[in-house]
């Protein structure tokens, strides 16, 4: 039976701002999953705190929205717990490269076979605006009594260094080319991440709609030119495709290069995929095979009666005096 | 007051075997059926720093260490400046003559205040500052002192191996050590050599190079000095029950595995790692056989699926642990972290997100010397007040804190099943003086362990509304049914906001009246049915002159003590709380009312028990036993604290101050 | 029960000027001598929510808001539909009838139980469920409704601006309503146009036309209902002091750059951060004049170095934040950091690192409704007992918490010269219902500010010993002298390992028992030493039939509900707990001695301060009155349950319930 | 008067493991530190804790001994109170980047004027030889039952990533050169990153000193060729002269690039050096100027009787009704 998108629509009321890019993910979201046509009970989405955060109450698959900073480790917890679920995390810029920083590295290094999505408004929207990592050195929004004191982090850059497999960025009212990106981030086998440029209108006045759209930044004709294109157009290929260390580190300083252009000529699309790297439930599984035939999710544990099904009497034996 | 047991002591350089020998020494007495007490002290530090394992063997059951010792047994200076004065009138020192003229200034690991007490007793004796000096000033304290020639000997086992290394064969001190020891008290050669071949199983060629090692010192020490120490150890006749060796954090960790538990997670920090990397290294589980036959079903599974196993991870962070901890319990897996004070201190807000989205999460917690980074390989049980509030705003937890190593392995199965069945985080509290003290105990009984998981739902839920589960609907109980993440026949949401039934964010003050209830309201059912018998122990007569409160690993030291206060004709009994939240409230008032003196006792600061059984019960705890030097407390401690009080003698708050 | 005030209420959507009026509505009260208390209530959201604020008020002093409104101004549908039904009989709704046939289920933010209940009383009365059919509702129950044309005023405004953009001009809807709510009680116009003036200061013409749109409003109400409510609000003389009004979050920053705080970190969070915001943008600080004249050193470094200034750093989490504070701290420098509850779970790991290595921090901690996330921007007093215990290991510290404006204002002050003094964490607890409540208050006298610096020490040290300062030597307080990093003459090392007095690591027994007495010793100084009067606050007669122990916020409403029960003759006395560590035991034992019945009174579930008081004084107070809704209570709550309990009709945990 | 290294040296008993890269780092930190001729009172080391964060209490200036993870905030606090003194930061790599990696980003966008250096021995020394996140995955070193399970990360593209303006590596067992970067770091305006390769023989035993030297890894005539190369003397150049756009951008792409080298081939040296980025420091001047001629350490905050020394009347009137 097909899913349809209206399956995955929930009731919870959506208190967003009116304009909000999150809208858009949302959508891309949820018309990604109906395209997968996911199983929304083996289907479970992830997110921290924040404006973005609040998005697992409107899709209708299981929602763990968590704690500010958080949802990485969460999400990881429940993949590692049931590999077979479908796990994406969602969150906001601050969320996942400020306060959330150490579990962003950290979890590149691992490897789960997740998707993580970040809504990038470069601000901290529900606490009203101030500067996230993402925002550049000394720009100013209307939320911002004074420029912004702290450089900005590039994150696919960042999420390059810490060994994600799958680096890509989206546009939040580009929402068919996302849902695309979606889509390719949840097949991906291995760690996705996915930046996506998320206009805030409350609080964000630089990067808005139309500054994407192109407003003063007009070609010869003066016509607008929109501020970002699509990798995949420009006949960039991202993509790893032999298991191979040479092809495996030029794609990686290509990705970084490809990185670094930002603004008036701003990429979409696939920078870097990687699917040579085993992922974290391989490793786990080539230490202990029963993890891929029996992962922790499907173990039963006691007997009817409640008595343990573990047997300890080998390791009991080795404590005998 | 009086011991018959056989208290024995080495010490070394941290990296240089003195675990390994202690561990034979254990080992070759359990195997002669004696109840055995092991402590280790070390510094925080990898290689260089002083450390020492006192063994306490005994024919009867012993839980304590004491701080009397009955033969020290040594291969270099370091242990001999520091623990030479330590032995008893008529103990014995092993030592090594080379080492007679290395003075205390040589030793650059030995404190400059402890270098200038132990100056001053030499010069006041009149003794020089060295090895020599040190020994001669415990001779005339009436300790015996036996020299032996390590190197010589060694090298005449070399010798007969083709081995020529000295810095191979040096290896092999401290098991020529024990040897020593053992030959000294009389004891069963044989049992020491099976010891070690149990120890190095792996390794047959150590094995024998060692077996040939306590054959050489057993024949110098009784050529030399045969009849020369009146203590005798003797095997005992064991009795038809099998006593296991162990160590505290592999007893939880076994427990882990026996219970359930199929994620671990943990960040490296002492004492705690130790259970982790012995989880990681039993990582797949073997599983009952008669599954097949009970239950065709999980029989299938088990052929089909082979063995259980247990992911055990290490993350970035303790936050990270705890919330993966978290994740886990989400998709219906018994899940874990252990750790101590610094990270559990980071674990604060995660705790609560488990409360506020009633997670089953069992964090075992091993305390350790605080606070900050503060001592951190050494004991304390400073971190209960901090367990039973950790977290901002207010939502359930268990906290549950064992006394011996049998109390440990069965608690941490209760750990898993508390939180499954009142499905919220539970603490268990391990202190350190647990997790690395080994111990012979009875063999654990498997057969009387039970899981409950309690409204753990398993297979499709059925009664969705539009495909939407009430996770959190109201019950009668509180709790609800709780469908993990991936139950097929519907979904629901979770949130660290206050949340409506199906776990959607609402503030209205109505609903969140009812969700604090229910959540809340699981302490109070947690309080009306885990039985007395898993909360509290209580030892002793109904009635006594003096009561003695405690919790933790006092207990072993505190029923050693009492055992010689009975002998004294001082009446004394112990209540020992082990389930701290929910508080045994009416028990612990009903034991007190019938209390004349009653004595807070442990291992901190400001009698943190103390304080909650004033906050629950309004009975006035007036004596307090404190210590907080990070050392342990000893059964003899106790033992003079009683005896002190009883006369009427001690100040209100008495500080132990025992220990090196 | 008699009220003399005036109750206004304000609604609107999250974003639509609902602040901006109830501020105008408050100016303009406080500039005509009034006392005035303004509550906020709004949604974890940035726009869209429904919030309201309610105004109170009166020619007598107020400290609380009431459950009832005596008057709501409405300007658009949801505010009419929540709050139409908690308008008091006689009481008024002002509303625009464009609004009269929107539906109820139209609005999407209402939750569905608050629509059902609702949908449930229009039936029940036979009415239509729209906004005719709940005026109707209200009529019926003795309620006046006005209705008002906004639109076409506000048109008739525009037109004489040449501002014809509807957009434009409905920004000023909220002010119509302050105006129409002013007008039918008289009050005077020109009051209300300062108020403007004020508030717009920076815009001319936002002022024009605001002051027209006060005066078309004022006329068209005139003409339409003049002497048609019965209530009136007359301006009242001024007396010479001079008032302020303020808001919690700039009361407490205000007295940070008077106490000289210098370096202030933040991680954004509700209700904290617009404290650090203030701060921020107040960043460089007026320096004064008259220094130079009584100090020429101070004179002159003033004049060559300017003004003084705070760094305010928005760090990247919580745990940078208090950790940047501490290393401000060492530096010499007052340091402190604000967040609300799961931002503190992430300072206990910080907290204890200052208390081990004596660092005075100050952490103002906004208590909002938990756990977890909670109820963001909801009310609670959930945290003390983790304020008092965050942290593993034990460690001294200080925890205060404000009652009010004042309170808060004062006694931020004092947290830095304890922490200075004892040299050791402040924890200042000010709760939401504080943060973000606006009130006239006293203006502060400044000259009763001191700052107290204790045992810093200034200038080169000169007791080093080979370069060496002991900064933890022991003296007879336990406090050291503190020469801040950077000081000359010598270096010294902080650990948050146990140290000896250089600041060296050590793990010798001797050494931490010394170490732990000085640190934990310092509480007891801090209970000798700090005066009675900033500790407690008693009211009302010295013997009582009821006796309220309280703390935090509810002293507002519990003071008015006093003066209520005075009237009905009930004899009430009230101790009100500000310093909770060191606890005033002694103080609150006698107090307690000779109270009847004790009912402590707190916004949490489990009634924490009640458990602290059993813990220390072992007085059971049996009776609570608790609320946990995520509301504050109000003085008619607490009225209302304090005469239930002097009729002996109160369950021994009563639970208050009110609140939208 | 001079600075001698002996007045660089405390009593404090060292215990680290005998053979431990941590000795040539701290000597080369005492030599810096004495060769600059600091005022030892005016210097504060601080560090997180690990084996290597022991350093400070061997150091005779002030030093800050702090948490697990926190040095980077910590030193922070220090450096914004008193941005007169100079702040070193000492660490291990887990502490770093483990636990400590969302400071380590964050700080890199703040670029206070400090140095931090990393003891990098890939292995959590102190608490018994856990693989930490420096470590490749697949590595095996004695102190694992078993391969290392996550992916190591390039410590040096991630500090370039996070906006360090001083990017380097150094080798424990090269001392001089050692010192020559560490006396760059310090004297560098901003925040300066110091990557060092330090053999922990106790636990790791891949990379060794003798790896290091070159063992194993023979040239053509049989001669031990080291594993380790300087920048300075291949001709790379690190620093970006210029307050050019493009030439900081092409320094990053190039210290990026440089920073894939690894293993065989390991480049010591100053791989970016940025010091037209504004420092904190100066960032907060420019909202505030007096934090320049008046910082926090340096104000008086009371008159001699204790009353305050701020005024704050004019905020008040502000709030007057
Ligand atoms: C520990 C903790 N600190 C602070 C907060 C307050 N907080 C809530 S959301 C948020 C920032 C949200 O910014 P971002 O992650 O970028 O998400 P956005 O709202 O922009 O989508 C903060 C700081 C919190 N909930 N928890
Ligand atoms: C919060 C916390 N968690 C864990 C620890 C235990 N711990 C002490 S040192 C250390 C790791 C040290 O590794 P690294 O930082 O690489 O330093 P090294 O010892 O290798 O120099 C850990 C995990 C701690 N002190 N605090
Ligand atoms: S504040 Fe910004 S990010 Fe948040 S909901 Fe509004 S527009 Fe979206
Ligand atoms: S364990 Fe390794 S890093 Fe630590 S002191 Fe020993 S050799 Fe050095
Ligand atoms: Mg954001
Ligand atoms: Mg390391």
């Amino acid at each position: 039976m097909a899913l349809k998108l209206s399956d995955l629509k929930t009731t919870a009321h959506n208190d967003w701002c009116p304009g909000c890019g999150d809208f858009g993910i949302l959508n891309a979201v949820q018309m990604a999953l109906a395209e997968m046509n996911v199983d929304p009970s083996r289907t479970v989405v992830v997110s921290g705190v924040g404006c973005s955060s609040k998005a697992p109450h409107f899709i209708k698959t299981y929602g763990v929205h968590t704690l500010h900073g958080r949802a990485l480790p969460f999400a990881s917890g429940i993949k590692l717990a049931n590999p077979n679920l479908e796990v994406v995390v969602e969150g906001g810029d601050g969320d996942g490269m400020g306060i959330g920083a150490g579990h962003f590295v950290n979890s590149g290094r691992r490897n789960l076979d997740m998707l993580y999505i970040v809504h990038d408004n470069e601000v901290y929207g529900l606490t009203k605006g101030q500067a996230s990592p993402t925002m550049k050195l000394g720009m100013k929004t209307k939320s911002l009594p004074l420029p912004n004191i702290n450089q900005g982090i590039n994150p696919l850059m960042l999420a390059i260094a810490s060994g994600y497999t799958f680096v890509a960025r989206g546009y939040s009212y580009d929402v068919r080319h996302l849902k695309d990106l979606i889509v390719k981030g949840i097949r991906h086998k291995g760690f996705a991440f996915l930046d996506v440029l998320q206009p805030c209108p409350t609080y964000n006045d630089v990067q808005t709609k139309e500054y994407w759209a192109g407003e003063g930044h007009l070609d010869t004709d003066g016509k607008l030119q929109p501020r970002t294109y699509k990798l995949e157009e420009s006949g960039y290929d991202g993509v790893v495709h032999n298991p191979d260390e040479d092809e495996m580190e030029k794609k990686v300083q290509q990705a970084v290069l490809k990185s670094f252009e930002f603004g008036d000529h701003t990429p979409l699309g696939v920078f870097y995929q990687n699917e040579h790297v085993p992922t974290y439930e391989e490793r786990l599984a080539s230490r202990m095979p029963s993890y891929k035939t029996n992962p922790p999710a499907d173990q039963e544990i006691a007997h009817a009666d409640g008595t343990p099904l573990a047997n300890i009497d080998k390791l009991l034996e080795d404590m005998r005096v | 007051m009086k011991r018959d047991d056989f208290s024995w002591m080495i010490g070394g350089v941290q990296g240089s075997g003195v675990d390994t020998s202690a561990n034979v020494f254990a080992k070759a007495a359990a195997a002669g059926g004696l109840s055995v007490f092991g402590k280790r002290e070390y510094y925080s530090n990898i290689k260089g720093e002083h450390s020492y394992f006192q063994v306490r063997v005994s024919k009867d059951t012993i839980r304590s260490h004491v701080d009397t010792v009955d033969m020290l047994a040594t291969f270099e200076e370091e242990t001999i400046f520091r623990h030479a004065l330590e032995v008893r009138a008529e103990g014995a020192i092993i030592y090594d003559p080379d080492q007679d003229t290395k003075r205390l200034d040589q030793v650059p690991t030995i404190e400059a205040d402890v270098r200038a007490t132990l100056n001053g007793e030499l010069a006041k004796a009149g003794l020089s500052p060295d090895v020599r000096g040190i020994l001669e000033l415990a001779r005339r304290r009436g300790v015996h002192i036996y020299p032996i020639p390590y190197n010589e000997l060694l090298k005449e086992v070399g010798a007969r191996f083709g081995e020529t290394s000295l810095s191979t064969l040096q290896r092999m001190l401290n098991v020529m050590a024990v040897a020593a020891s053992f030959a000294l008290v009389s004891y069963d050669e044989n049992l020491v050599k099976e010891a070690l071949k149990k120890q190095f199983r792996a390794k047959p060629k150590v094995v024998e190079m060692n077996v040939a090692v306590v054959a050489a010192a057993y024949e110098y020490m009784n050529q030399k000095y045969a009849g020369s120490f009146a203590y005798k150890l003797a095997p005992v006749k064991v009795s038809g029950e099998t006593n296991l060796f162990v160590r505290g954090n592999s007893t939880v960790a076994l427990a882990k595995q026996l219970a359930g538990c199929r994620l671990q997670t943990y960040y490296p920090i002492t004492p705690a790692s130790d259970e982790s990397e012995f989880l990681e290294g039993h990582a797949e589980i073997e599983l009952d056989g008669s599954a097949a036959m009970e239950n065709p079903q999980v029989g299938e599974a088990v052929a089909l699926k082979g063995k259980g196993n247990i992911a055990v991870v290490q993350s970035e962070d303790e936050i990270a642990a705890v919330t993966m901890a978290i994740g886990g319990g989400f998709a219906g897996v018994r899940s874990s972290t252990s750790t101590s004070g610094p990270g559990f201190s980071l674990m604060a807000e995660g705790l609560g997100y488990a409360g506020m989205n009633e997670v089953p999460v069992v964090v075992t917690l091993y305390s350790r010397g605080g606070p900050s980074t503060g001592l951190p390989t050494r004991h304390e049980q400073g971190d209960l007040r901090f367990a039973l509030h950790a977290g901002h705003g207010e939502f359930p937890r268990l906290v549950l804190a064992s006394g011996d190593l049998t109390e440990a392995f069965y608690d941490t199965v209760r750990a898993f099943n508390y939180s499954e069945r009142y499905q919220t985080p539970v603490i268990h509290i391990v202190d350190k003086a647990l997790a690395n003290s080994d111990a012979t105990i009875p063999k654990f009984d498997v057969n009387k362990v039970k899981i409950d998981r309690g409204l753990l739902v398993k297979g499709p839920v059925t009664d969705a509304v539009n495909g939407e589960i009430r996770r959190f609907q109201m019950t009668p109980s509180g709790v609800s049914p709780r469908p993990p993440l991936g139950t097929k026949g519907g979904v629901y949401w979770n949130t660290g906001d206050e949340h409506d039934p199906l776990g959607h964010i609402t503030e209205d003050p109505t609903n969140r009246d009812m969700m604090m209830d229910k959540r809340m309201g699981k302490i109070d059912l947690a309080d009306k049915e885990i039985p007395m018998d898993e909360r509290v122990n209580f030892f002793g007569p109904a009635a006594a002159d003096i009561t003695l409160l405690s919790w933790g690993s006092t207990k072993g030291a505190i029923l050693d003590a009492m055992e010689w206060l009975k002998e004294d004709g001082i009446l004394v009994n112990f209540v020992q709380v082990r389930l701290i939240n929910p508080f045994p409230t009416e028990y612990i008032k009903g034991v007190l009312a019938k209390s004349k003196t009653i004595v807070g006792v442990e291992m901190n600061y400001s009698g943190q028990l103390t304080g909650i059984v004033r906050e629950r019960t309004c009975v006035p705890v007036e004596q307090l036993v404190v210590k907080y030097n990070g050392r342990p407390m000893s059964s003899e401690e106790i033992y003079s604290a009683v005896k002190l009080i009883s006369q009427g003698k001690a100040p209100k708050r008495l500080v132990l101050k025992n220990g090196a």
